[in-house]
């Protein structure tokens, strides 16, 4: 009895407080990020915007890659889904841009519930397959439907009405982007809050071992269907939000090519943390935009070089150097990629 | 009768150029499980090569077929050491990344030293003649992929199921540490396989060139189909590949063929629904 | 009266190759039943069919009255019938007060509840702990199970059951790759156990065994070939010749 | 020499004119294009027109120094484009916006323009809905429905009743189809069947196989330039079409020059129309082909989005001069409207009302050249073309 004897209670949870800090601290510095572009890069806002959406994309694939180990190759169908929805509605007059956003979000949940249903059937690389071959008809439907899509000449002609009827979206694209940094943040909030709910807690333990997860008593197709609706919410608002400050919606929002580019940029900043997803996607976006501009030729050399470099230094990708600099922060992200 | 028959000829050649171009990778990917991306960026690589012996040096064809299997197999022993060795064993998606890097690297070089336009491997005049079949006329080349997918196909049985090399592979694939106890060199069975595969697929880019020819984006155009292909039939497995190619060039041909429109619709439902019937491939092992 | 849990005829044939062949027995409630018997002998297949990892190719899994042999894993557990794994499952990132939580919010039906925090949960955390207090794994609640002793993980495992409030618990081999130091641990935890709970224990620990059961099975080849008082089995004919066979066997492969 | 010299008589017009401020000045120039990527080949011909233009005609007009800024767009991406464009108008302060090469990143500028007050010139992007979208827009290159019209009447020329058109299933792919279905019906042919391949198609042979199965006298085809035309173009050959006797008419896509090499002789006898030739005979086309080659590096790379390229940058400098450098787009796009000069394609002119350009298109057949490599031919000339797409709205 004495090995048990020494102690019955927990301590007092002292962890509860320094992961709401922590988060807390996390968040401002992604404002404090976003207010710093607004006012270093004035002039880039078009850019930046393109980042935040391209970022809600690639959050929505850490959800279902990082969280619970559904690689996805076919993410830009949610994306997609999002902004030839709300491209569509504001083009047949719902020009109010949360409208829009909240449109986006339902489509990009309805085609995550339909991808989801699909994909869930198979696992490892025929589920990767499952997703190439999913984005591709998404894709070729896109193309097929030019009377509502425009085909491979875009959907033009998206005109909004202002923000809260005050705020023009214009050429310097100040509404644009501080519009889609708050989206940002505030998505950004309610994803930290499902990853640290029980729900976030089981997706991560399926990722790990699904016959675990069996054996105590969940069903698991239930938990993935439902992170992929959630995921598909995410990417739909990418969407709408590409839409909205692109005014154009073309074929290339339901392509293979930005669905890989997107996996890129998750491997990149780091799998299974909420801010690996954002950095991958403003180092890779970054770089690359750099690198095109000092050579616009070249430049895809200095990308790969880019990518195998991280490899080669840092396979957990580049958020696990906030990792090692802060070591108490592993304990909030998922299993290891 | 007469058509049935013609689309059939087609899809068979079709097939049979994605079977010599995708085995490779199959072997990459269930044998060494590494998700190689760049493998389209050796048949590349291949394919260059031999464009600029067979047009520029104007040494002939077979000549060019053997230069460029051995010398993209010497450009990728570099590669192999300082940058595949790094993720053997590593997570998918790591390989993912690193392979993608290497494809955007090889891509901007060539675009770099031998510009953007298209490369073409001049065929001997008897390949390069079409040739009546009774029913109809189907080039000669296409008669030569038909024969040379034969070939690797059942040459590659034969090496994995028949020859010492083999056994070695598959007891290193089963369990590289117990092969490695029993006094077989995982190292060198790695490397060699790796050749094997890299060879493959510079074979395949050159033999395929007259379906998918070469220029510097090849290497990810193509990409999506490789990987499509090898997932469906089951990495690892040659029967698997070869099945995968006939029936994805069959619905693929036909599809075209019947509803040119709809082609691609056809070709990912038949994928979707080949996979959700056979979760792992045809042919795939159980992980 | 009708036993808490009973299985009848449990047969399972993978090809021509049967593994389980006619099984049939049955537990009351607070039973402690050890099933033993030579390697492979089919005590995980048996395992995996009652709790619904495999189907069988026929009889019976009654719990309660009730025929659950239609039914899926998760639907048995949810119904009482719980496991541990003998080589532990468990999730090397996350701590042993996180694993019992997650579990204990699952049997609440509360664990795929999107709004409302994981760690912290007032409503829970008491069970938790009491929990965790049983198997003595307070210590090291807030360490990453991949940090812990793999002795503490077997532990782990019972603790993730308990949290089910199974009705039935199968253990399978809990003392398997523990240091003998450890292995006095693990009987206070199974001493700890519910007296109403009816477990059945595989285990190639002889002194466990005879210490925890009052009621011994031996499966030799997929097959009940004893069933008695521990007193008993050590001197049966039969089990002798499975064993001493079994080892022969070995002796002549290796 | 001859750059120094213009650069001299302008700076000394100027100064007579007295209109320009002391101190020479930088009037930028935004150039997208597909850089890098699978259309890097188009984007490198953008940069050789370009520089062409400016190594013949010096890099200032009228006092005022052109620079040109060159992004990279490597595939259709309107978001990627918008974001170019604003970066290049509000970072950069480009004036002047030219270049792009796919239609949804055209349309995707063409909302910024009115309130960046910058022109966009298109040297390439081929929809002609374009040009409705902005009055701030115009083209020097063509629409597919331009270029592919006089076909019709070609067709029924050459003694063909009954076609069957296969076309690349996008965009342009569908406005060749209805272009040539409207013009070869009006002169009195029969399209008996109309194919849309998917973009991605690498086997032509089932294609081949439908038109043969369909009777029909020939085939007219709409590729995107680049590696699919190849395999189109042997498949005709291979399949047994040509032996049997079935014509071939294309837009000038499927054989831009750059490709024919890879073509081969496959490719001889093909009629195409389009609004350029390399081989064009001129002596602007061969000050033109001399300027451009040396830009790109190989004779064999230079293909018809570098006339579209030299021929924008005329405009932009008209543009320039017409606005003395002072920002102001509505001036600088009125007074290039009417505006006409010989190109090195042959005579074109800005359509006043439409912005397009008006220009010959030649019917061509490829030929083998006096060097033994294949060129296409011009053959018939059917001139002052305005698009008729735009025309008919």
């Amino acid at each position: 009895m004495q090995t048990l004897a020494q102690s019955e209670k927990l301590a007092a949870a002292p962890s509860l407080g320094s992961r709401f800090l922590r988060d807390a601290i996390g968040i401002a510095a992604i404002i404090v990020a976003g207010i710093a572009g607004y006012f270093l890069f004035p002039d880039n806002l078009a850019l930046l915007t393109r980042v935040i959406a391209v970022g809600l994309l690639v959050l929505s694939i850490d959800l279902i890659t990082g969280y619970c180990g559904v690689a996805t190759l076919g993410q830009a169908a949610l994306f997609g889904a999002g902004a030839y929805a709300a491209g569509i509605a504001c083009v047949n007059g719902v020009t109010e841009p949360l409208t829009l956003i909240l449109i986006g979000a339902i489509a990009g949940a309805a085609a995550g519930l339909l991808m989801g249903t699909i994909m869930l059937r198979a696992h490892g690389l025929a589920q990767l397959v499952l997703s190439i071959a999913i984005v591709q008809l998404f894709h070729e439907a896109a193309n097929k439907a030019s009377a509502y899509t425009g085909g491979s000449d875009g959907l033009a002609g998206l005109m909004l009405s202002p923000l809260f009827g005050m705020f023009e979206f214009d050429l310097w694209g100040q509404t644009a982007y501080l519009f889609g940094l708050a989206l940002l943040v505030v998505v950004f909030v309610v994803l930290k809050f499902v990853v640290a709910s029980p729900f976030g807690m089981l997706c991560r333990g399926i990722k790990e071992d699904p016959v675990r997860i069996g054996a105590m008593g969940a069903f698991v197709f239930p938990v993935l269907l439902k992170m992929f609706v959630i995921s598909g919410a995410v990417a739909g608002m990418g969407g709408a939000l590409a839409a909205i400050s692109t005014q154009v919606v073309g074929l290339d929002s339901v392509s293979f090519e930005l669905s890989a580019n997107a996996l890129v940029m998750l491997v990149l900043g780091g799998l299974g943390s909420l801010y690996g997803a954002l950095i991958g996607t403003v180092i890779f976006m970054g770089f690359e935009h750099v690198v095109s501009a000092i050579n616009p030729f070249h430049w895809m050399t200095m990308v790969g070089a880019l990518l195998i470099a991280v490899v080669l230094a840092l396979p957990g990708g580049l958020s696990s150097i906030a990792d090692a600099i802060l070591p108490s922060r592993g304990r909030t992200r998922g299993g290891k990629a | 009768m007469q058509t049935i028959l013609s689309i059939g000829i087609d899809a068979f050649a079709y097939g049979m150029a994605l079977f010599i171009i995708c085995i490779g990778l199959s072997l990459t990917m269930g044998l060494m499980r590494v998700v190689n991306l760049a493998h389209g960026a050796f048949a590349m690589i291949a394919g260059y090569i031999a464009s600029y012996v067979a047009r520029d040096l104007g040494w002939g064809y077979g000549f060019a077929i053997i230069l460029a299997v051995i010398g993209t197999i010497i450009l990728s022993i570099p590669l192999e050491r300082f940058l595949f060795r790094r993720i053997y064993g590593s997570s998918e998606l790591t390989q993912v990344l690193m392979t993608i890097g290497i494809t955007f690297c090889v891509i901007g070089i060539t675009n770099y030293f031998f510009g953007p336009t298209l490369k073409t491997i001049p065929l001997p005049t008897g390949l390069s003649q079409p040739v009546d079949v009774g029913f109809r006329t189907i080039a000669a080349h296409r008669l030569f992929v038909m024969a040379c997918g034969l070939v690797v196909a059942a040459g590659l049985w034969y090496v994995i199921e028949r020859t010492a090399f083999g056994i070695k592979l598959r007891a290193t694939v089963d369990n590289a540490a117990m092969a490695d106890a029993l006094g077989v060199k995982t190292q060198v069975v790695y490397a060699v396989s790796f050749a094997l595969a890299i060879g493959l697929a510079a074979f395949g880019g050159v033999v395929g060139a007259e379906f998918l020819p070469i220029e510097p984006y090849y290497a990810l155009r193509y990409m999506v189909t490789f990987l499509v292909v090898v997932s469906v039939g089951g990495a690892g497995s040659i029967l698997g590949a070869v099945i995968a190619c006939l029936v994805l060039g069959a619905v693929d041909t036909t599809g075209r063929y019947l509803m040119p429109d709809f082609g691609n619709f056809f070709f990912y439902a038949a994928v979707i629904a080949i996979v959700c019937v056979f979760p792992r491939g045809f042919f795939g092992k159980a992980q | 009266m009708s036993d808490l849990f009973r299985v009848e005829g449990l047969t399972k044939s993978f090809g021509g190759l049967a593994v389980s062949r006619d099984i049939s027995l049955s537990m009351p409630e607070g039973e402690r039943l050890a099933l033993i018997g030579p390697n492979g002998a089919g005590k995980t297949t048996f395992v995996n069919l009652v709790t619904g990892q495999l189907a069988p190719s026929a009889g019976r899994v009654i719990l309660n009255g009730e025929d659950v042999t239609g039914l899926g894993a998760v639907r048995r557990v949810r119904k009482g019938l719980v496991r541990t794994f003998q080589v532990t499952r468990l999730f090397s990132d996350m701590t042993p007060e996180e694993h019992v939580t997650l579990t204990v919010l699952q049997r609440e039906g509360k664990a795929s509840r999107l709004l409302g925090r994981f760690h912290g949960n007032s409503q829970v955390s008491g069970e938790v702990e009491s929990i965790l207090a049983t198997l003595g794994l307070i210590e090291v609640a807030r360490r990453k199970v991949r940090e812990i002793a793999y002795g503490q993980q077997r532990l782990l495992e019972i603790a993730i059951a308990l949290a089910l409030r199974p009705k039935v618990l199968l253990l399978d081999e809990p003392a398997a790759g523990v240091p003998s130091s450890d292995t006095p641990r693990i009987e206070q935890a199974l001493e700890r156990l519910p007296p109403s709970l009816a477990v059945l224990m595989i285990e190639h620990d002889m002194d466990l065994v005879f210490r925890f059961a009052k009621r011994v099975v031996v499966l030799a080849a997929g097959e009940i070939i004893f069933e008695g008082l521990p007193s008993e089995v050590a001197a049966d004919p039969k089990v002798r010749e499975a064993y001493l066979g079994s080892y022969a066997n070995a002796r002549s492969v290796a | 020499m001859s750059s120094v010299k213009k650069l001299l008589c302008a700076a000394v017009g100027a100064l007579i004119a007295g209109s320009v401020s002391a101190s020479a000045d930088t009037v930028k120039v935004g150039i997208i294009g597909p850089f890098s990527g699978p259309f890097a080949l188009q984007g490198k011909n953008f940069q050789a027109g370009v520089e062409a233009y400016m190594a013949l005609n010096g890099k200032s007009v009228k006092g005022h120094d052109v620079e040109v800024i060159y992004r990279d767009l490597p595939a259709a991406n309107p978001a990627q484009s918008r974001a170019l464009a604003q970066e290049l108008i509000v970072k950069d302060k480009v004036q002047y916006l030219g270049g792009v090469y796919f239609t949804p990143d055209a349309l995707a500028i063409t909302p910024l323009l009115k309130q960046a007050n910058a022109p966009l010139v298109i040297f390439n992007a081929a929809t002609s809905a374009i040009m409705t979208q902005s009055p701030l827009v115009v083209r020097t290159s063509f629409t597919t429905a331009q270029t592919t019209t006089p076909l019709g009447k070609i067709a029924v020329d050459r003694g063909v009743k009954k076609v069957v058109t296969a076309v690349s299933d996008y965009g342009p792919g569908v406005d060749a189809e209805n272009a040539f279905k409207k013009a070869f019906e009006a002169a009195g042919g029969k399209v008996v069947e109309a194919i849309r391949m998917p973009l991605n198609t690498n086997d032509f042979s089932p294609i081949m196989q439908r038109v043969r199965d369909s009777g029909a006298e020939a085939v007219f085809a709409f590729l995107p330039s680049g590696p699919t035309t190849l395999g189109f173009v042997k498949a005709y050959n291979e399949t047994g079409l040509k032996q049997a006797g079935i014509k071939f008419f294309a837009p000038g896509d499927l054989t831009q020059e750059s490709d024919l090499p890879a073509l081969g002789d496959g490719a001889l006898g093909l009629l195409t129309t389009f609004h350029y030739a390399v081989s064009h005979d001129s002596p602007e086309n061969k000050r033109f082909v001399e300027a451009a080659t040396k830009a790109i590096g190989g004779a064999d790379q230079l293909s018809f989005p570098a006339v579209g390229a030299f021929d924008g940058m005329h405009v932009i400098y008209k543009m320039i001069e017409a606005t003395d450098g002072k920002q102001d787009a509505q001036k600088a796009v009125d007074a290039v409207k009417g505006l006409s000069w010989t190109s090195p394609r042959g005579p074109v002119s800005i359509d006043a009302d439409t912005r397009h350009i008006t220009e010959n298109i030649y019917l061509r057949e490829v030929v083998k050249g006096p060097d033994g490599k294949l060129i296409n031919k011009e053959i018939e000339t059917f001139a002052n073309q305005k698009d008729p797409g735009l025309a008919s709205q």
